[in-house]
């Protein structure tokens, strides 16, 4: 067995630089990975790109890196939620690259399995497709995307081993397992990190193997973004 | 006169067939899984990573793990499943999501469809809205007739970024049910007390009128 | 929720026809579908092309429906394991299609996820890249590889719910469920079929939404091709 | 004179570095695995779906649905994980996995490697050797110098159908450890009490040999 894990948030995130390109997981706030996003701010790490599918808001998840204007290029499939992000993108202080949600989710999965390139409908006819090459496949067009390429993966996941396996809860899960083994090194961190052996194999969703880092995180505030109840009727 | 949102949600209930896996949209399409029937099997993915997504939770029951795309605290029915992004577009890219239900900004008498830029002002981006409507065989727009400013939403030619070409089959609004073939809006039902006319001059766009126009039925 | 089950194995195959392109589950004898297998069997269809990683033994899987000349054309990536195949291969009665055992998994999962065509290093420069497109993505040469179509995907579980979401166990797990979803029909069957809502809807390997037909296989052989033990020290 | 298949898999064991993934091949590499040290952190993976592959089950605890991608029953070690296809072939394409030790019919001294098909005679198929040598950057091919015609393996050029090219650094035999580069085999490595002059004999490919070429240590 290949064991996986670091003391802690610090060590998992030794190697990362300036202009460093950065993938993190998560769905709005849901799955984000908190600590890693906390020692990037503290680290104050400059002029990074982030592939994410959201910025999060204007105090939380990526709205603290770009609080400090730490990001220099976003890539993302919707950034609705956060008046700062905007601020800086309408006043060209932020570069941004917004791209179907899809095809981002394909991009990184791409990374993982080695596929340089494939084809997709989304975004045909769209500025999406501006300078892509476009091909018929079954009569209908389509577009050709490449895999991601990036320094360091940050994922966040429900249960870990570690070996580096990982599962996930609920739609935490979102981008979390594609970007896994997509960068160069993936960094995961696991609300409970458990001894290798203690995971049934059949419900492990990802393996050790696209994982290179594994710690156990602290101090998870989880921050709901819309809360939406019933009454008990 | 005209169709609340809850309205038009109703409406378009009616199109959600027994044996459908069905996306909803956010804003007006969120709203049709309230209408539809009991007796329709039926199954509302969330693109976030949920098939067989439930009614909001009761108070106290929230899960920050448990939401769906438009960011709100949602419940998982029985039989219900999660799974990662890339296999969520697998089930839109792939065709198997029967019905997809959304919102627009403009639509245009060809089908495309406008709804996620407005240069220089809103940027918020496309979402899953371009992977769904390059996909979908199958996609109804719901949406207001005329923006605020009282101009139509239906036109010849679409004037912000497009979201997709060719891919709108129906729109309802708050007006009317209206087909889309052959290069022109066809009008199929009018909002009750709703005039024929009052769609022509509500319509930028091409629109076909043949025989007579039924009331809406809920 | 979508009600996926029918009763039994003759409902499941309803539909099948002669000349008919069908995906099959299994590694070897491993989470091969044994019922819907016996079921073509039964149902003699003829000139079928079946795109499966091996053909079976001589005397149960694939090998069954070789041995009463039921296929047209294999697509596979390794068909070792049987001296029929070899004879109708070698005298020209059966078209074999042999590709790379990755690209096989692709090509199913790429018909699964609606990607017509992706690019692969596996097969460049052998008689595998034989009229493909070839191009270069970061100093290295890939071919340019095509999602299959397939009018049905016969795939064995483990356990199954009704409305059709999968839980594969081992390594019987295999190709089958990246072939789901990637034919117009997918079969499913199952060694234990539980009501919907049975099932951890994070421990779902295949969603429901993937599968059109499920029903509780009967009498599962499970041979073992190659035994292989220890003695205990 | 030369070593004997578990020889040959024992030199070969000696580079597999701690932290490897490693992906072993039909006959000799196989039994790799019987010869790597206990205090070496490596896992193996069978490209049929199993990461952390441990030994045969004990007599009477088989399973079926528990094999490697030889069709062996095996077991599964603490910390293992079973995945689809598709996974698996990801870990190989995308280069997750570190070594890749495979068998071959014929290698030639540009790194290309024939192992799949005999025109006319044996066609088995690439199962995954395909994928593994157009992806591993590591690759180290197991077999024996010379076929049972007593005609060298090693050659300048593959008469077979090619399995992938310019792929091979390193060649374990039963003769001698051998790396590919500049178009040549290099020698590095003899078996013990074999000289460097009946290499050269056996060799049809270009072989360099610089210096002293030591004996194996095992």
């Amino acid at each position: 067995m290949i064991t996986k894990t670091v003391s802690n948030v610090q060590e998992a995130c030794e190697g990362i630089q300036d202009r460093m390109t950065f993938m993190l997981g998560g769905f709005g706030l849901s799955g984000i990975p908190e600590n890693c996003i906390a020692e990037l701010v503290r680290r104050n790490v400059k002029g990074v790109t982030c592939i994410s599918n959201n910025a999060g808001v204007d105090d939380f998840g990526l709205g603290l890196l770009l609080q400090k204007k730490q990001i220099k290029k976003m890539i993302s499939s919707y950034v609705g939620e956060n008046a700062e992000f905007e601020r800086q993108m309408l006043s060209g202080e932020l570069e941004v690259d917004l791209i179907p949600q899809g095809t981002l989710a394909q991009r990184c999965l791409a990374a993982q399995s080695g596929i340089p390139a494939f084809f997709t409908p989304a975004g045909y006819g769209t500025e999406v497709a501006e300078g892509k090459e476009v091909r018929e496949f079954n009569g209908k067009m389509h577009i050709m995307e490449r895999a991601f390429k990036a320094d360091f993966a940050f994922v966040k996941a429900w249960k870990g081993d570690t070996a580096g396996n990982l599962i996930f809860k609920g739609t935490a899960r979102n981008f979390n397992p594609n970007m896994c083994g997509a960068a160069t090194i993936t960094v995961a961190e696991v609300e409970e990190l458990v001894p290798a052996g203690t995971l049934d194999p059949n419900q492990v969703h990802i393996p050790g193997i696209f994982v290179q880092r594994i710690f156990q995180g602290t101090a998870y505030e989880k921050r709901i973004e819309q809360l939406t109840v019933r009454k008990r009727g | 006169m005209g169709l609340d949102k809850n309205q038009i949600a109703q409406r378009i209930a009616k199109e959600v067939k027994s044996g459908y896996y069905v996306n909803l949209g956010i804003g007006i399409p969120t709203l049709v899984a309230n209408f539809v029937r009991d007796d329709i099997e039926v199954e509302f993915q969330s693109e976030n990573g949920i098939l067989g997504m439930g009614p909001f939770p009761f108070e106290g029951e929230e899960d920050p793990d448990l939401i769906n795309a438009g960011k709100q605290t949602i419940t998982a029915l029985p039989g219900a499943s999660f799974f990662d992004s890339a296999t969520s577009f697998s089930m839109i890219r792939g065709q198997h999501v029967d019905l997809t239900i959304l919102g627009a900004m403009e639509v245009s008498q060809n089908g495309d469809i406008a709804n996620w830029k407005i240069p220089g002002k809103m940027v918020k981006g496309m979402g899953g809205a371009m992977d769904l409507v390059a996909s979908a065989e199958n996609i109804i727009v719901a949406m207001m007739h005329t923006n605020r400013a009282g101009e139509s939403k239906l036109l010849k030619t679409c004037s912000l970024p497009l979201t997709g070409v060719h891919c709108v089959k129906k729109v309802v609004t708050d007006l009317a049910v209206m087909e889309i073939r052959d290069n022109a809006f066809h009008l199929l039902e009018r909002a009750p007390g709703v005039s024929v006319e009052f769609i022509k001059n509500a319509t930028e766009g091409d629109l076909i009128v043949a025989g007579d126009i039924p009331e809406m039925q809920f």
